[in-house]
C-alpha cells in the first residue's frame, strides 16, 4: 500500500527538486471555489495541497486564517461536506492532499470513523497541529492500520530529546514551524533556519518542510538550510480573502511564481 | 506526574509550546515540596490573600430556610475579591522562581485578571490581560482596576468575545513568547500541567474549610456547594474531602436562559467529550466539535468547557453539577445581599441557590458548605440592568 | 459622660432631638462595661467585619521611598470594604438593644451608607439613607448596592448636595420620628454622645495596632497617619496611642484643588471655631458663621467639619493636620495600586500620599502606620475621568 | 429695664387676649420688602414678630423656610444688614422683634457682641432652635445683662426633668413645639395638645407660645389647650414665596384673617 506523500517525496528527491505545498481553508468562501482553488494549485505548480478543516477556534491560527475559518463556517462546511471534496477531487487528480484540522474535528467524529473516511475518500495525510507527540495516541494507531500519515510538527522550541522522538515514528515528512507564534505573513524570520535544519536533519531522512510565515519567492529563495519542501498558507489565504469566488486565476498566478523559485 | 485524571487532561497544544508546558512542569515538581517555596506561599496566603478567609455561619439563612446549616466560605473577604488570588499567588511566585519577567492571562469576569495584575504589580512583572470584548463591557469596572494596576487590557473581538475567545487569543499570544513569558491560567482548565498546578494552589480552601468546620461544629461537612466555571473555586473546596465519601460535593453550573435554550453554559448537563484548549474534558459542541456559542450572565461562568478534574468526578459519580439559570442566580443575588448583608459575585450566587434548594430538605444536624468564591460589588450594574432598575451609571 | 472635649463637643440641636440623644447615652452607658454587648460585638467584629483586619508591611513601598518602613492597616478588607463597619455594628447592637426598629443615616462615598444597610439587613432593621444628590452621582455603585441590600436611599438636593446637607436631611427626618428610630451617625461627629460613641467603636483598629506592630517590629509606631472626613478611622486608630505621647498623629484632611482656592475641605488648616451639625468644632465657614461650601474629590472628605475631638488634638497640638490636594491623592491612588497591588479608597489615598512623603525623612528604624480605611472599587471610574481615561461605563 | 415682649403679655393678659406671633426669613426677597411685610403684619394683628436670619443650613428647618433662607442669601442678606433692618423698623415700631437664628451665627459673631447689637438696635428676644437648654451658657449671662429674652423651646418629647428645668431660668414665653419635625405647615396634628399644655403649664405661669405647623384660622380654633399665643411661620413665608415684593398685601390679609380667631 503505498502512500501518494512519499511517492511524491520520492519523486521529487529523484529530480532534485524542492516541493511546494500550499494551503487553503476549505469551504473558503464556498466548496465549489476550493475544489477549483485545489486544481488550480496543483497545475500551478503546488506538489502537496493541505485543506483546511474550518474550526470555531483555531488557536494555532493567526487573524487571516482565523478569519477564513469564520467564513468557512458560515458557509456552512462541515467535516462531511469536506470529505465530499476530496472525493470528487480525487475524481481529477492524484496528487498528495493532506487535511489539516484541530484534534476535537477527529476526536467527535470518531478518530477510527475519521481514518476510516479519509482512507476511502483518498485522503493521504493529516495535520492536526494541537496534537503534539504526547497525545499522538487518539489517532496513532487507526492512521498506521489505514496507512494515513500522520505529519508530526517540530518548532525551534522542541528540545533534543522529544525531537528524537518525535521523527522516529514519523512519515511522510517533517513540518517545520519557522518561529514561535501562530500561522501569518511574516516579514521576517529571527529563527537561525540553518541550524534548526541541521538539528532536525541529524536524527532523520525524512523530508523537512518549512511552514509558518512564508510567502514570497524572494523569500523562499534567501532562506537558509536544505529544506525539501516550503508550505504557504496564510498568503493564498489572502488572496482567497481579497477575491473571493474569483481568486481562482490570482491564487495560480501566485502558485505559479512562487514554484518559480527552483 | 499524572496528565490526566481518568481520560480527561492532557497536553492538546500546539507543538511551539510544550517545551514551555514541561518547564513549568518540572519547575513546579522542583518547588512544590520545596520548604522555602511553601513557607513563601504561605506568607503571601495570609499577608497578601488575606487568609484564612472566613467561615462565616449564615444565622439568618438557616433559620429562615430551615433545614440544614448553611455556611458560607468567604473568599469574597481575600484581598481583590475572590478566590483566583489563592491560584494567582501560587503560580505567580512560581514564574519568578523560574525567572520569568512577563505575565499573561485571560479573565471572564475580570476578577482573575484583577488579581493577575495585582499581584503581578506586587511582582514587578509585565502583566497582558486577554478579555473578551463582551466582557470588558460587562465588567467595566475590572477593566479599569487591571489598567490602574499597571496591566495591558487587550479586548478580544474574535469568536463570541467572551471568556474561551480570551482563552484563544492568550494562548495565541503565547505560542509567540513562550520563551519568556509565563501564561498565568485562571482556572483548573487548560493543558497538563495548569489542572493539577491551579487545584494545589486552590486547595486550601477545602483544606481551612476542614479545620474551621471542625472548630465550629466537630464535623466535617456533609454537603459542599461551588459554582463551577472553569471549576477552581470548585476544586478548590472539594478537593480535600474527595476522599471522604459520604461529603456530598455539588457544583453549580450557569444553565442561562436554561438549559433547554440555546443560551446557557452547563458543560456538564448538556456538552459530550472532546478535546478543546489543550484538553480532554466535557465540552458544549455540535456533532462535528465544532464549540458552541455559550451564554450565562455570569461572565466567569460563560466558558463552554470545564475542567477535566471535574468531568472526571461527574463521570466517576463522586461529584454532582446541577444547572442554575439566569433568574435564579440574581434570585440569590437579591436573597443573599438582603438576608445576610453580603452581596456575592453573581458567579457566587449560582451556588447559593442550590444551598436555598437543598438547605430545607436537610435535617437540622447537617451541614452544608457554600464556597463564596467572590464579592458582588463587579456585578451590580448588571443585576440592576437585569432586574430593570434605573440606576444612575454615573 | 463628658459631652465635652476640652471646649468642642456639646449637644446643639433642637429641642425635640434632647430626649432621643439622651436615651442613646444611657443605653450606651448600661451596654458598654456589659459583658453580654461586649462579647457580642467582639463577635460581630470577628464573623462579621472579619476583624482583625490585617496590619500590612508595604515591603515595595518602603524600599522604593527609603527611609521609615510603612505598615498598612487593611481596614479595606474588611467586610464591606472599609473601617465604617466597626461603628455600624456597633451602634447597629445598641440600637438593637433599645428596641429600635428603623435606622437613619447620612452617608457620604457610600461607605457608612453601604455598611449600615448591610447590617441593617442582618438585623432585620428597616434601614433609610441619606445622601447629597452630587454624591449619588459620583457613587452610583454604592447608591445600588444599598438597595440591593433592602435600603432606601434617598438624594438630598438641598444646599450643596454634599454630606453636609445628607446630615441636614437626616436630622431633620430624625426630628420627625426620633420616638422609634435610631440615627446611625456614621463619624465622630454630630452632638454628644456620637463622638464619643463612634470613637469607641473604631478605637478597636489603634488597639488592633498596637499587638500587631508589638508582634512585627517589638515595638510602638513612631508615626500615626489617617485621613480625615469627619474623623472616625483617624480616631480609631489614632485613639489608643494619644497618651503615647511620642507617637506622633497625623490626620490628612482634604485640600481638593488647593487650600487657597475655594474648592478645598480643609478643615483643620482652614475653618475656625464654629456650631454646627450638633457640635462645637472646627468648620469651615465665613465671617458670619454661614457654612462654605467645600470642595474634594472624595466624597468622604467633602465635609466642612471635623469631629470634636480631632478639634481638640489640634488646638492642644497632640495631632498634627496636614492638606493633600485631589492631585496629590491620586497620585498616591495609583502609586499604591501600582507598587502594592492595592487600590486605596479615594480617601485613604490621602493618607497614603503623607507617607509617601514623610517616609524618605525617617531613619530606617522608624515605623509609619497608614490607617488604609477602605478600598478603592468604588472610586476608579472617578479617578479614570480625573486621569482624562477613556473608559467603558458600561 | 422693661422688655417688649413681658410687656405685650402682660397687656394681653390684661385685655384675656392670645398673642399672634408671625415669622418672616430677613432678606427674602430682599430687605426692604421685609421692613414693609413686618409694619404690615404689625398693622394687621400680629402682636410679636420673628424675624429669621438666613443660614446656610438649617436643619430644624423643613423646605418651606429652608428655601426662603436660601433665597435670602442669595440676596447677599447678612447679620450685619438684619440689625439695620432692625434699627430702621425701631424708628416705625416699638412692637416685640425677635430674632429667630442658628447658634453658629451667634457664636462666631461673637456672643457678647451679638446681644449687645441687639439692645442697641432694639431686638427683645432670640429664638435659638439649636440651643438646648444644656448649652444655654453660650449667651445666657450675654442676654440677661443685656435683658434680651433667650426663648426656650420646649418639645413633645422633652421629659418632666427637663421641663422643669428649662422653665424654671425662661423668660418672656415659652416656644412650645406643637410635633415632631421640623417646621413646615401641617394638615394634621397629632399631639395631644391639651395634655401637652397641662404638662407644661403645672411648671411655670409663663405664656405658652403654641408653633410649628399652624396655618388657618380654623385649625388654630380647633386647637385643644389655653395657648396664650400662637406661632405661624411657614404659611407666611409660603404667601412670600409666591408673591415676592408683592406680598405685602397678601401677608396682610393673611394675618388679618389669622388674628380674627379672637
Ligand atoms: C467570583 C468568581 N467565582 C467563580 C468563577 C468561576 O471560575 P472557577 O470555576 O474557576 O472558580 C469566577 C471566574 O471569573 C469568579 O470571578
Ligand atoms: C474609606 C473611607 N475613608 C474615610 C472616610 C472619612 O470618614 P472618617 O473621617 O469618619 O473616617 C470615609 C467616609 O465615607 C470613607 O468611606
Amino acid at each position: 500500500m503505498n502512500n501518494r506523500i512519499e511517492e511524491k517525496f520520492k519523486e521529487l528527491k529523484m529530480m532534485n527538486k524542492k516541493a511546494l505545498i500550499t494551503f487553503i481553508t476549505a469551504g473558503d468562501p464556498d466548496l465549489e471555489t476550493s475544489y477549483q482553488l485545489v486544481l488550480e494549485m496543483f497545475e500551478q505548480g503546488a506538489d502537496l495541497v493541505e485543506i483546511g478543516i474550518p474550526f470555531s477556534d483555531p488557536v494555532a491560527e493567526g487573524p487571516t486564517i482565523e478569519k477564513a475559518s469564520m467564513r468557512a463556517l458560515a458557509s456552512g462546511t462541515t467535516t462531511d461536506s469536506i470529505f465530499e471534496l476530496v472525493t470528487k477531487l480525487r475524481t481529477k487528480t492524484e496528487k498528495p492532499l493532506l487535511l489539516m484540522l484541530y484534534i476535537n474535528l477527529v476526536y467527535k467524529y470518531g478518530a477510527e470513523e475519521f481514518i476510516t473516511k479519509c482512507q476511502t475518500t483518498g485522503v493521504d495525510g493529516l495535520i492536526i497541529p494541537d496534537l503534539p507527540y504526547e497525545e499522538i495516541q487518539e489517532v496513532k494507531a487507526y492512521a498506521e492500520a489505514k496507512n494515513i500519515y500522520l505529519i508530526n510538527l517540530i518548532a525551534p522550541t522542541t528540545n533534543e530529546e522529544r525531537l528524537a522522538k518525535i521523527v522516529e515514528g514519523s512519515k511522510g515528512f517533517i513540518y517545520c514551524v519557522s518561529s514561535l507564534g501562530v500561522t501569518g505573513v511574516r516579514s521576517e524570520i529571527t529563527t537561525d533556519l540553518e541550524n534548526f535544519y541541521a538539528r532536525i536533519r541529524k536524527n532523520t531522512n525524512l523530508p523537512l518542510a518549512l511552514g509558518f510565515g512564508l510567502s514570497t519567492k524572494e523569500q523562499l529563495k534567501s532562506i537558509k538550510g536544505n529544506w525539501e519542501a516550503f508550505i504557504v498558507g496564510s498568503k493564498i489565504v489572502e488572496v482567497v480573502a481579497a477575491y473571493g469566488k474569483d481568486s481562482v486565476e490570482e491564487v495560480g498566478k501566485l502558485v505559479k511564481n512562487l514554484k518559480e523559485l527552483e | 506526574m499524572k496528565s490526566k485524571f481518568g481520560e480527561y487532561g492532557g497536553q492538546y497544544v500546539p507543538e511551539t509550546l510544550m517545551e514551555a508546558l514541561i518547564e513549568i512542569e518540572q519547575a513546579y515538581l522542583k518547588y512544590k515540596d520545596d520548604s522555602d517555596f511553601i513557607s513563601e506561599l504561605k506568607e503571601l496566603y495570609e499577608e497578601v490573600a488575606n487568609r484564612p478567609s472566613r467561615l462565616y455561619f449564615a444565622k439568618r439563612m438557616t433559620e429562615e430556610l430551615g433545614g440544614g446549616k448553611i455556611y458560607l466560605k468567604r473568599e469574597d473577604l481575600n484581598h481583590t475579591g475572590s478566590h483566583k488570588i489563592n491560584n494567582v499567588l501560587g503560580q505567580m511566585l512560581l514564574a519568578k522562581k523560574m525567572g520569568k519577567t512577563k505575565i499573561i492571562c485571560e479573565t471572564g469576569a475580570g476578577q482573575h485578571g484583577v488579581a493577575t495584575a495585582t499581584i503581578a504589580a506586587m511582582f514587578k512583572m509585565d502583566c497582558h490581560v486577554f478579555m473578551g470584548k463582551e466582557d470588558v463591557e460587562r465588567q467595566g469596572l475590572n477593566v479599569f482596576r487591571m489598567e490602574l494596576l499597571g496591566a495591558k487590557v487587550t479586548a478580544v473581538d474574535s469568536g463570541t468575545g467572551t471568556l474561551k475567545d480570551a482563552v484563544n487569543e492568550a494562548l495565541r499570544q503565547w505560542t509567540r513568547e513562550c520563551d519568556t513569558t509565563y501564561y498565568l491560567m485562571g482556572s483548573v482548565v487548560g493543558p497538563h500541567p495548569f489542572p493539577t498546578i491551579v487545584r494545589d494552589f486552590q486547595k486550601v480552601i477545602g483544606e481551612e474549610v476542614r479545620w474551621q468546620l471542625q472548630e465550629k461544629e466537630g464535623k466535617t461537612p456533609d454537603v459542599i456547594i461551588a459554582c463551577v466555571g472553569g471549576g477552581s473555586n470548585g476544586i478548590g473546596i472539594f478537593y480535600d474531602f474527595i476522599e471522604n465519601k459520604e461529603v456530598e460535593l455539588i457544583g453549580a453550573e450557569a444553565a442561562g436562559q436554561g438549559v433547554d435554550t440555546n443560551y446557557h453554559a452547563a458543560t456538564i448537563t448538556k456538552g459530550s467529550n472532546g478535546i478543546f484548549h489543550g484538553m480532554k474534558s466535557k465540552f458544549l459542541q455540535d456533532s462535528y466539535g465544532k464549540i458552541m456559542p455559550v451564554y450565562s450572565m455570569s461572565a466567569g461562568l460563560d466558558y463552554p468547557g470545564i475542567g477535566p478534574e471535574h468531568a472526571y468526578l461527574a463521570e466517576s459519580g463522586r461529584a454532582k453539577y446541577l444547572p442554575v439559570t439566569d433568574a435564579e442566580a440574581v434570585e440569590a443575588f437579591e436573597y443573599l445581599s438582603k438576608t445576610e448583608g453580603i452581596i456575592p459575585a453573581i458567579e457566587s450566587a449560582h451556588a447559593i441557590f442550590l444551598a436555598m434548594k437543598i438547605a430545607p430538605e436537610l435535617d437540622n444536624d447537617k451541614v452544608i458548605v457554600v464556597n463564596l468564591s467572590g464579592r458582588g460589588d463587579k456585578d451590580v450594574y448588571q443585576v440592576a440592568r437585569y432586574m430593570g432598575v434605573d440606576i444612575n451609571e454615573q
